[in-house]
């Protein structure tokens, strides 16, 4: 669903899908980057999680759902809600606290609700209530799926595995994306997880794809695959995106190796289908994504 | 019986209301449920009433989904003293859902939990924890009584969209259910009232209510307790008391409550919990404000323990409240 | 650790070791019968759940722990108590609620504690602290090991699976004995798991060794190596028996059907391993734990 | 600062006792935990600090096991938000292990909870939950205070058997510990005091305690507000009020609020937690009923909303207990 965003943002009619996909990942990336300098200039306070360098798995899954499916996110969620939404000006509004916000500066940057899609900041939690969304699906006996976003350090939480136990038993049209960014908050995986993710959907029979990759047609062609599977199977499904976060994890807080850091910059998804495109029509992608979000932070901020 | 009313009112439900989804450990046929409240659900209705894993945070975590997609899942805790793993579901997303969100959904999850004790069953199945959920914001805590139609509160409950803690106490699954029914309760006099928008409370007495000198609030269990005691209290020492027994815990309805304190001007508060920050314990603090300098005592909040339910009966029944304690504060009330 | 306990139940010096197993499971058969028909006396109330059916897995298992090791069970726990401390007379005293009970008749048939064993009815919430005991060793740097006793159906509970990944992660020696009788109270297990228990381990790397037999020298040798395993690697270990439970959940909640329950009464623990013991032995063993457990009965119900 | 003053305080103990353990999510250095509390800890004693994966059951659980064993765990939750998901651990193991075992195990677990608003961090991690937790035979509740030297009642925790859920407001971090020093606390006339076995409770005033009409009775973020209230009330408008600020919550040692109240005749109690079965209503029921009809108004209970917490700043202002509400309660309560 669509709160008719703007064009230049969610998508130009006529854009070709390449130009798309860079687009809606050109949107994203930007909207964080301009929240995050405005909590560094102190207009914004509060916190927020930006999904720096995971633009490509927002839109690459996303790129596949459809009206009357519904995705629940986590505390990192911006990106998906505006994959899914394109309402750059709620989202900006509720981060300010303001009243014409997606959830009327209430929820703020974690706890976002519009038609189809929900986040919640409490880890693991949210993966029962998107189970039972596809619960509510399994009885309307429509081909609706229910999608859940879960980073890597959700898995430390028990009600993660009780909802993988009853959407395998139960046959639920649910899809669980891992996005694995090989941190939970300051927490490298190895000191979090024993065993690997895969084995942890292995353990319930639910079959998964994994992909590590920040190559948005990559994960496009695997996002399709599981989102097909869910929608006909009526099955569970899993998809692991190994992937990075570019930014702190939450406003000032990374201790990660600068080389670890730079290195991912080289192959962020910004970098990898950018140089797909010709160079003129990047820079006028670029330009409308700079021109529209300039036009909205300078309404909001006035 | 109450379990059989409740199962009853379940089959109604079900059959009634596309809406109405109930899940819970052990509920499918022919077991029925650990209580029997659930019995033949599954046969009658097997797409609809969801046999669980032992999951109680996903259970209810999966009734918030569903409740957020517009249906009304009943979820049944076994034993009540399990819902403390529900917890976290329940204070950080099926209450907070409606509100976080600025009122873009609802999320109607009713949580039934069998309770309390006087079965020996121990430390960790006797309890009642219902305190503990009292006062977070946006959920209705109520509890199943001798004298209030479960079927008629959860129909009422099922109307409305807040989420739900149901308490039934497992020593009422095989009570009657006594209405009140023209000016009478049972052998009491008696009469259902209560603010618009709260479940309404049953008050009774064995004399005229001009007559009583002390109210006693009660619920659940306990309320056949106190109505034991006013009786008793009656015949043999003609001291007189009236019995306010809500449905609804939390939010509390205070108007019945202060209509009979009116008369009577001393309140007893009864309750199987344990002591200390207990249901009883916001009654006098708001009673007590609300008829400040108007009570003869101070409030008496009457609770168990505190301490572990032992499995022991002779000494489970040092730790909960029981009759004689009960008695004893009614007399000091009636004062 | 013994409570000095009859030797006539716990084991009498001299018995060769097949005599011993022998003994100690009779022993443990006979008191949950005479507990269970004591119930129906209506002499005692309140709940039990025995473990009849299940004596292999006790005495195997528990013949391979000593003193400074640690037991944590479950609501189906006597087997474990009697197995470890032969304590008939405290676990009689306490399932009447008798001061000298076990825990003075407080905690009652599931609540159970002695020198190296808990227990708690409260499903799955047990693993981690059973962990944290195994944690106490490491730091104490000894060759203890914690183990803990749970069933089929307490993989339904999210904190099995937290304590799964801390014990992998942090490298505890913690054994944990699946009990897999098939049943969650009335449930199949086909209808409360999705995958299998041994997939369960395997997601959090933890190496398994799985048996499906109620023969006390065959669940024996295996447990004898499980144990060993963890006690030198200390490393978490899982040991998964397949057994059957020949009474009822708890009292008289048994809807099983009638021919699977008789079929298992003819491949039941004593049955197999009694088989192996002269008729005379047997008799006089079974004529031992008959005598001795008459006694405390007589004396408890005086 | 709070903050460098625990930090101090856990590296002390863990260096002077051995049977200290300290478990918590993202602890580990450099981060040093979400609010630097543990920062250097698993350098200097990485045994015994382990950084723990996101399992606020497992980990409530771990330590239980721990402090079975004979160790003292000491567990952050990251948020005082999620203890939600430990609450079967506190209520069903931690405080029941004791009891049920008739005494033969002490399990003395420190759930650290870093709690409360004020900085527009939304409805999920801004919540002052442990009124829940109040009442849980065999639990303390200990807050963390601008008056009281956290060494000092971390090490008198370490010394008792009791499971604990010690809070600290996230707004106190950054504040100095203003300590009771010859008659005095800070511009403040105070001093600590107490029954024997309880943690002390700090009274202050900016006048003579003779001169104070009421009491107030305030905890952790709260009694800093309420300092400041009173010290506004005290120069613009000439109204004195007592200040009683207590490390423990519950079980509550009414003594020094007994001793306040005797001399003010009035009382009001102030928490950032939700309105309704919060910490104050004990107070109402308990100081009610202890001085029934010595009081010239009822206690007056201030809390927060009730409600979710907004994370627009304005609005969350709105919810949260803030210095009018409390200069208006003081204001009415002086008359
Ligand atoms: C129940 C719960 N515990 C702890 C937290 C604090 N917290 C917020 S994000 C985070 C790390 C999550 O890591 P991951 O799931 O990998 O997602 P990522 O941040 O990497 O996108 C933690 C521990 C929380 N929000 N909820
Ligand atoms: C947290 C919790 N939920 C539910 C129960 C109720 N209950 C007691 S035993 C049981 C079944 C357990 O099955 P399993 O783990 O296979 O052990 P078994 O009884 O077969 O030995 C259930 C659901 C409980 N004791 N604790
Ligand atoms: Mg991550
Ligand atoms: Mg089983």
């Amino acid at each position: 669903m669509r709160l008719d965003p703007d064009p230049r943002l969610a998508g130009a009619p006529g854009d070709p899908r390449d130009v798309r996909l860079y687009r809606r990942m050109r949107f994203i990336r930007r909207f964080e980057e301009t929240l995050l300098s405005l909590f560094e200039e102190g207009v914004l306070n509060g916190t927020t999680h930006a999904c720096v360098g995971q633009e490509a798995d927002c839109v690459a899954v996303i790129e596949h759902l459809r009206p009357g499916d519904h995705i629940f996110s986590n505390h990192r969620c911006h990106g998906h809600y505006l994959a899914w939404t394109g309402d750059a000006v709620g989202l900006l509004a509720e981060v300010m606290g303001k009243a014409h916000g997606v959830v009327d500066g209430i929820g703020g940057s974690q706890h976002l609700c519009a038609p189809g899609f929900k986040s919640n900041g409490i880890l693991g939690g949210t993966l029962p209530a998107a189970a039972g969304i596809a619960l509510a699906m399994k009885l309307a006996d429509d081909d609706a799926i229910s999608t859940v976003f879960m980073g890597d350090g959700a898995w430390g939480e028990g009600v993660v595995y009780e909802t993988m136990n009853m959407a395998a038993l139960w046959e639920l049209p649910l899809l669980v994306v891992v996005e694995n960014n090989g941190y939970s908050q300051s927490t490298p995986i190895r000191l979090n997880m024993a065993g690997d993710i895969q084995g942890r959907f292995a353990a319930f029979g639910i079959e998964t794809a994994h992909i590590d990759s920040t190559d948005v047609l990559e994960i496009d062609a695997v996002a399709a695959r599981q989102v097909e599977a869910v929608r006909s199977t009526r099955r569970p499904h899993g998809l692991i995106i190994d992937t990075y976060r570019l930014c702190h994890h939450s406003k000032s807080d990374d201790n990660r190796p600068e080389a670890e850091i730079a290195e991912r910059w080289t192959i962020e998804p910004l970098v990898i289908h950018g140089r797909r495109l010709p160079d003129d029509v990047r820079a006028r992608v670029d330009a409308d994504v700079e021109g529209a979000l300039n036009e909205i932070v300078a309404r909001e901020l006035s | 019986m109450l379990v059989r009313e409740l199962n009853a009112a379940l089959h109604h439900f079900l059959e009634t209301d596309p809406r109405v989804v109930v899940l819970g450990e052990d509920i499918a046929d022919p077991y029925g449920g650990a209580f029997k409240v659930t019995r033949g659900l599954t046969t009658a209705y097997p797409d609809r009433v969801l046999t669980t894993p032992v999951s109680e945070a996903g259970m209810v975590g999966v009734a918030a989904g569903l409740a957020m997609s517009g249906y009304r899942p009943i979820v049944e805790i076994m034993f009540g003293d399990f819902v403390s793993l529900a917890f976290d579901q329940i204070v950080n997303h099926v209450t907070k859902y409606p509100a976080m969100y600025a009122g873009r959904v609802t999320c109607p999850v009713i949580v039934r939990v069998p309770s309390g004790g006087h079965r020996g069953y121990g430390p960790t199945h006797s309890q009642s924890l219902e305190k503990h959920f009292l006062g977070v914001p946006g959920l209705l805590v109520v509890a199943a009584s001798p004298f209030h139609d479960p079927a008629a509160i959860l129909g009422a409950l099922l109307q409305r969209d807040e989420p739900v803690i149901y308490v039934e106490h497992k020593l009422l699954y095989a009570e009657p259910i006594v209405r009140p029914d023209r000016g009478r309760v049972g052998d009491a006099v008696g009469r259902e009232g209560g603010s618009p928008g709260s479940l309404p409370a049953v008050t009774l007495s064995f004399v005229e209510p001009a007559d009583c000198t002390a109210t006693v609030l009660a619920y659940g269990y306990t309320a056949l307790l106190a109505m034991r005691a006013l009786e008793e209290l009656a015949i043999e020492e003609e001291v007189f008391a009236e019995l306010v027994v809500p449905a609804q815990l939390a939010p509390m309805d205070w108007a019945p409550v202060l209509d009979s304190v009116d008369r009577t001007g001393s309140l007893v508060t009864v309750e199987e919990g344990m002591a200390g920050w207990s249901w009883g314990t916001q009654a006098a603090a708001d009673v007590g404000a609300l008829r400040f300098g108007r009570l003869r005592h101070p409030v008496a909040v009457t609770a168990s323990g505190p301490g572990v339910i032992p499995s022991s009966r002779a000494r489970e029944r040092q730790v909960l409240v029981g009759l004689d304690q009960i008695k004893h504060a009614v007399r000091e009330a009636c004062r």
